[in-house]
């Protein structure tokens, strides 16, 4: 793992509204890196990668890129860099079809033209990649069920050459065969010298792939642990902010029912 | 008078008089008949002041303007409205309040004076110079009419007003309907017109103004006619123009060099409380009518060159120098 | 399959570490796919109207019937005048209504087409009274341009509504375009100006007609046989050649008989021509260039766009001032087929014509579905209409305009219903 | 808290197991909660300007420029003469755009209210003549309610976009109405009927306007406390009383002063009575009623209001019968101001008019957002300008629609840089 | 369990455009008994529920209620009989509140006017047995979380008063402990005596939940399985129709480079 983190996010502030949604927040992506960021529904997770990838920007703070404060407005500036995101709302046009969304900032054109051939050609192949089966990848991305148009999403921050892949919950819609392509392409990744940013509400997950967790609870940083010395216990218990809560208590009566 | 508390008659300013036309689509309401308003106004009373707005063809708009001069304290009104039977109503209103009212061009019903070139009449000259220009051919030819738009009272008298001087001098009219006072929708009438009644049939083309006219005639060339009558109405430029290539056969010309200065001494004389000075009473109100002028290849120069409207130098551009020189016009 | 080697490199994936992996195909097997032969032909055939799937089909349709009727009521309705007369005045409008086209595909609207042909057939008008034909004419397109760019900047950079941007141009540029007249209501088409030709002048030589028909058929079909060898090659699902011959049969008989037909009149006119180049340039940017599908994506969906990296501000203006831009060569035309500029020009109903003529066709108000064609089946649907009635010589215009509304929604009425099957079959 | 028991059954909810477990509070402590005391106040509306939630703050202001300015160039804009001309011709178009708040709100437009508002009045007055006045306006009415369902019903069971039926409509009933009125161009309106009185008739006595005034000042203000004491009682966050005195004192401000102009005049107008009447109802309708709800619901999102359970047909259909009625209604007050029923009457800008008066008051035309009071303010705005522009005599006409042209676009450009903060602070 | 089934499916077709997505499927619900859906992403799992749900009118096949045939062409129908559902999608509106959504269809309300005081309070009592915190429930939905969202689509279904309810994916975005509330949830229902429908991709949580878990693969059933004597794997394998699957390698995999 090398010493300047790829990315670096340093007291990073954010409002909606009336909402301090993100109160200082930290964190940092080196090469070779999985991260998992978990925290409670409306941690500030999503609009933390948010910021990173363009979409809002920031109130108050740096993002840092390779050691050099960067600004980030847009998310070309982000794309720029070399971050993908792949994101919890999927953010694909609906009216297009698999092979133009997943193409779409990026086509392959062949004097100039679109070369639509080369296009359909390489999305079958990166739709196979994550065993996924689609009627016609020429059908609009709104026909789709939920764990296809998750993983046109993903395929899509596969197109391009990041340094950076965030996935905002990506395997939420995924069957058990397609998750394990996802955890196996995280890894892959990892292996390829990418830092991932990875955020999922499954800690099996989290512990199967991340080197790092991050945890956000209510906007702030609340601890980052190595997985390989810390327990399922430990991370929930940062995550709720409390040792005893709903998950604990509903274990507890199981294994009493059990018995 | 400003908080609106006072009566009317401290409001009232007797050197202001109001001035409101129709429309601006037609060029000559902003560029003929509102300056020799004005001049005519500024000749007979020297302190008076002319109050101008244009209701771009809206009764609502036409209405508030009414209102406002009256609010301002205006004391006469030359009105030329957008729709006359609404605006008996107003006169009569604004009557109640000291107001007198001008009808001008279109008569109003119960206004206090009127002066207008008799748009019945314009419409009976416009058949009348069609059948001469027809000749002895009158009596067969098939009539194509594009009348002006069903929604403005004013064409509905063109309409009669031909009808009058065609029916049954006529073979027959083949072919009627409006043109909306648009060039474009009258030339999609002709090409339907040539398309149901043939191309060599037509005899000659009523058409109620010469912005129409100029569509109709694109139309006629389209279809390889040539030569046959086609009259308008308001000798326009283009028209005149037309007459002078000798693709239109005529157009009517209502002289605003004798309305708007007859318009003026009513309205300063009403507004002085002297005679009037009109000569005559149509309907009950005194007024002045003025005879429209068909204007043809023969008289431009007497018409609207003499009345200095156009130079000769507006009409004669390079590629009808010639033709110019041949009819006399400088 | 060939890709130039810079866009290859970048769409590069990992290779899956378990090569089994990419076992799975991706196609679902539940696809159900057509039968060889005539009779899987005639099967997808039911199935596509079953379930609504069948494009321009009603409009086409609409045309036929529309042409029947009228033929039926006039005696002489379709004729090779008529063809022509509808060709000559559905040029003008129609090219706005690719302009439309292309707005309509944001999910936005503009209004102030009609008012920005006004515009700049006066800016030409008052022009070429002094200056080089040319110079005027390309004034006065650009003043579309320009005007088209403002509509463009205010909506995309300020955030005004496009619809209210358009609604205060078409009052301010109709407004404008009296005071640009100035004492003037009517500015004639110079003699030998090339705006008096647009309507005016035909390919009269019979060769003229009938070789463009034939060139467009061939490059029809030569690029129907390209794009379906190059996907075979690629291992792609490709049309058959019969396919590709019953295609390119059907457009042979459609552009023959009408080339025909403009023979037997004054022949090939120009303005069908230039109208014919703008939709085939415009089709091709909007259905094989970067750009064209970044105008899609963001009516598709803007911020997904937006995500994508899409300069959403610049395809929104660069939007408006095609449409601005073609509002004005449209104005030049409508000038050339009324015999010149006038202070009306362009008002009226020209504006709801242009937008009623895209819709008909078929392109969605709603943004992201539509082509550029649907401007060429709507207007000449619409422009049928008018010839038919006006032929009719009804007394009264009230009529018309009652006749106008109920065909109008008749037609959309037989293409929404289709479309409403296809709704309830999920492809809409 | 007390509820009707019914509804209070419907809504159980199992009980938790664990009670501990709704220990979590359901809101967030990241809220911002405003101080006590005036810098609390100050703070927040510091806060929102910054962001952007300013409500109709920005077309207020634009109206106070406005009339500023008109003051400044003519030396007496503000005039309770004004005053009174500007209600009054702000009336009908002001009730015809609250019926197409009901549409946008639906995320659809209706171009034909102009056309309906023209037949409505035709209707009126050709039936005036041979029957009892209020006969004759309550068919008038109906016509519009009818042609109104017709729309809703073409759009919603068959499917044709909104945009296209209304189009239709604004074009065949500008026809009918040209049939309907038959040989006269002009109907009068009969010597004291009811659509004269629309916009003659003055509740002279000066208390009228008074009493008015102070009436809706003191329903506003127990309406105010009446639900902040009930939420107080439900603990949920309420408005203090501070804030309820302060709302109230500024409404009693412009209402009283509203009340002195009129009486300076002729008194309380009773076209500006029906008009406040209508935004009172269709405000209670839209903000209080299950119906209302369901209107915003369609607007937000169809097939989520569909899952809801939601009658979208019926809310569409009766969202357009509502906009045919007001129409109507506002066709009648357009044939009072001016003296009669025309054939152009509804013709011309009217319908762009009331659309933009909609847009300008705020309401979004994308559906789900948007009050009726946004076509009063959007009505005063246009009708100042109107009133205004006709006060400064312009030269050329030309001028005057440009300049509405432009002071439309400014209106609105004040009010979008306000909402893109909005937006990016992620509230719109 | 009773015998009659309260809801039961036989031999329901749909087909969309060129797609067959649902071919012969069979399902039925008892009360008391929480069934889960399960299968491969693109199966027809929403598509089956929407189907019960009047979204989408089935092609052919016969929808049963207590033992008689129903027709459902609308969500209306649906409700009426007492389904509650909770799309995949959620189907809120966007521009409306927390509470206006809660309550859409069934407003609380007084002299018939609606009773904002009311519901906003029950609003507040439901959304905290569901363990979630929101900035404030009369802020737009569309400025919520994906977690906080999809909490809300839930404690939809619960007003009223339903005989079934049918869940689809209701905890993919939910964080840990709201995932164990929406499982005590289900386990409440049941207890209540209503039926469930539970679909899910989450094996651990099936197994803790269910009685009974029905397979589909390719719009087929694919058998269906008492919770209780049925194994991970035995599932998995009806899931993805082959014993040698990403799972099972990924498993394998992972274990043997934790030897
Ligand atoms: N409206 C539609 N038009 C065409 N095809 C559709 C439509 N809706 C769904 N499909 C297709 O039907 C199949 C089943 O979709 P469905 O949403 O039911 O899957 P699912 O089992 O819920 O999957 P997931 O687990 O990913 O949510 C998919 O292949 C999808 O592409
Ligand atoms: N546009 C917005 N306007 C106002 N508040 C917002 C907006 N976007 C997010 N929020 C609030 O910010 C908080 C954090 O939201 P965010 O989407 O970042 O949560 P998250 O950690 O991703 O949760 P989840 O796990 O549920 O996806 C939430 O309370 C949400 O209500
Ligand atoms: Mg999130
Ligand atoms: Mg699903």
């Amino acid at each position: 793992m090398s010493q300047t983190p790829v990315l670096a996010l340093r007291g990073i502030f954010k409002r909606f509204g009336a909402v301090q949604v993100l109160s200082g927040v930290d964190l940092e992506v080196h090469a070779g890196e999985v991260v998992a960021l978990v925290g409670d529904n409306g941690a500030g997770k999503s609009t933390l990668v948010k910021t990173i990838a363009g979409v809002h920007p920031i109130d108050e703070g740096v993002i840092e890129w390779e050691g050099r404060p960067v600004s980030v407005s847009r998310p070309q500036d982000s794309q720029h860099l070399g971050v993908a995101t792949v994101y919890q709302d999927l953010a694909l046009c609906d009216n297009l079809d698999v092979v133009a969304n997943l193409f779409l900032g990026r086509e392959l054109k062949k004097g100039g033209v679109l070369d639509e051939v080369a296009m359909e050609k390489r999305a079958k192949d990166l739709l196979s990649t994550l065993s996924i089966r689609i009627p016609s990848v020429r059908i609009p991305v709104a026909a789709l069920s939920g764990g296809q148009r998750q993983v046109v999403a993903i395929a899509r921050a596969l197109v391009g050459d990041p340094k950076i892949v965030i996935l905002d919950e990506p395997t939420a819609a995924l069957g058990v065969e397609q998750t394990a392509q996802v955890l196996d392409l995280v890894e892959r990744l990892r292996e390829q010298g990418l830092g991932v940013i990875l955020i999922s509400h499954n800690m099996a997950d989290v512990k199967a792939v991340a080197d790092t967790v991050a945890v956000l609870r209510l906007g702030r940083n609340n601890g980052t642990f190595p997985v390989a010395t810390t327990t399922h216990e430990e991370i929930i218990a940062a995550i709720t902010g409390a040792t005893d809560n709903a998950v604990t208590r509903r274990k507890a009566r199981t294994a009493e029912a059990a018995q | 008078g400003q908080a609106g508390g006072g009566d009317s008659e401290e409001k009232g300013s007797s050197t202001k008089i109001g001035l409101l036309l129709p429309e601006n689509k037609t060029a000559r309401y902003e560029s003929l008949d509102k300056p020799q308003f004005e001049k005519a106004v500024k000749a007979a009373c020297g302190d008076c002041e002319v109050v101008y707005n244009n209701a771009v063809a809206d009764v609502v708009k036409q209405k508030q303007q009414f209102d406002q001069l009256i609010a301002d304290g205006v004391k006469v009104v030359a009105l030329d409205p957008v729709d006359s039977a609404k605006a008996a109503g107003w006169v009569k209103e604004a009557q109640g309040k000291g107001v007198k009212v001008v009808a001008y061009d279109r008569a109003i019903e119960g206004a206090d004076a009127y002066v207008s070139h008799d748009n019945n009449k314009v419409g009976e000259l416009q058949g009348q110079a069609l059948l001469a220009a027809l000749g002895d051919k009158a009596a067969t030819a098939q009539i194509v009419m594009i009348n002006g738009d069903e929604k403005d009272p004013n064409a509905g008298l063109f309409k009669k007003g031909a009808h009058t001087a065609l029916d049954g001098k006529v073979g027959k009219v083949a072919y009627e309907a409006s043109g909306e006072w648009d060039p474009k929708v009258a030339g999609e009438k002709m090409a339907a017109a040539i398309s149901s009644v043939g191309k060599d049939k037509i005899g000659a083309v009523y058409s109620a103004n010469d912005g129409m006219a100029g569509g109709i005639i694109t139309s006629l060339e389209n279809a390889g006619i040539k030569g046959i009558p086609v009259g308008g109405q308001d000798a326009e430029v283009a028209g005149i123009q037309r007459i002078v290539a000798g693709t239109q056969t005529f157009t009517i010309y209502k002289s605003p060099l004798q309305l708007a200065p007859e318009a003026a001494k009513f309205a300063v004389n009403l507004l002085q409380g002297k005679d009037l000075g009109a000569q005559g009473e149509t309907d009950g109100v005194k007024s002045t009518l003025f005879a429209p002028v068909v204007v043809d290849k023969t008289n431009i120069q007497s018409t609207v060159v003499k009345d200095g409207i156009y130079a000769a130098a507006d009409i004669c551009s390079a590629d009808l120098a010639a033709k110019c020189a041949e009819l006399g016009i400088k | 399959m060939s890709t130039t080697p810079k866009a290859d490199e970048k769409a590069q994936v990992p290779e899956p570490r378990t090569p089994e992996a990419a076992a799975v195909p991706a196609v679902d097997p539940r696809l159900l796919v057509r039968e060889r032969g005539i009779k899987g032909y005639a099967d997808e055939f039911k199935r596509k109207i079953r379930s609504g799937e069948i494009g321009s089909l009603p409009v086409v349709v609409g045309l036929i019937v529309i042409g029947v009727v009228f033929q039926a009521l006039t005696g002489n309705f379709i004729t090779s005048y008529n063809l022509d007369q509808i060709t000559l005045y559905a040029a003008g409008p129609g090219i706005m209504a690719v302009g439309i086209v292309f707005v309509l595909l944001l999910g936005e609207i503009d209004l102030a087409v009609g008012s920005v042909a006004g515009l700049a057939g006066s800016v030409w008008g008052v022009l070429a009274t002094d200056m080089p034909d040319s110079l005027a004419i390309l004034l006065g397109i650009l003043s579309g341009t320009l005007l088209g760019a403002f509509h463009g900047l205010v909506f995309a950079k300020i955030g005004v509504p496009a619809f209210v941007v358009t609604l205060a141009g078409f009052l301010g540029w109709a407004g404008l375009q009296t005071w640009v007249m100035g004492e003037k209501s009517t500015i004639p088409t110079p003699i030998g100006s090339f705006v008096g030709d647009l309507t005016k002048y035909y390919f009269s030589d019979v060769a003229a007609a009938y070789g463009l028909a034939v060139v467009v058929v061939a490059a029809f079909y030569l690029a129907q046989l390209r794009d379906s060898s190059r996907r075979r090659a690629a291992e792609l699902p490709h049309r058959p050649q019969s396919e590709i011959l019953l295609r390119t049969g059907l457009l042979a008989v459609l552009v023959l008989v009408a080339a025909y037909g403009f023979n037997q009149e004054k022949g090939l006119p120009l303005s069908l021509v230039i109208f014919l180049v703008i939709l085939l340039v415009t089709d091709f940017v909007l259905r094989r260039t970067t750009y064209g599908r970044q105008v899609f994506a963001v009516g598709g969906g803007i911020e997904a766009a937006r995500r994508a990296g899409i300069n959403v501000a610049w395809i929104r203006i660069s939007v408006f001032m095609i449409s601005g831009t073609l509002g004005a060569v449209g104005g030049l035309f409508l000038a050339s087929a009324t015999g010149g500029a006038d202070r009306s020009l362009g008002g009226g109903n020209q504006l709801m014509m242009c937008i009623a003529a895209a819709v008909i066709g078929g392109t969605s108000l709603f943004g992201g579905r539509g082509k550029v064609w649907s401007a060429l089946l709507g207007i000449l649907v619409l422009q049928s209409i008018v010839q038919g009635l006006n032929q009719l010589n009804l007394e009264s215009n009230a009529i018309q305009y009652m006749i106008t509304g109920a065909v109008l929604l008749i037609a959309v009425i037989i293409d929404s219903v289709s479309r409403k099957t296809q709704k309830s079959a999920g492809r809409a």
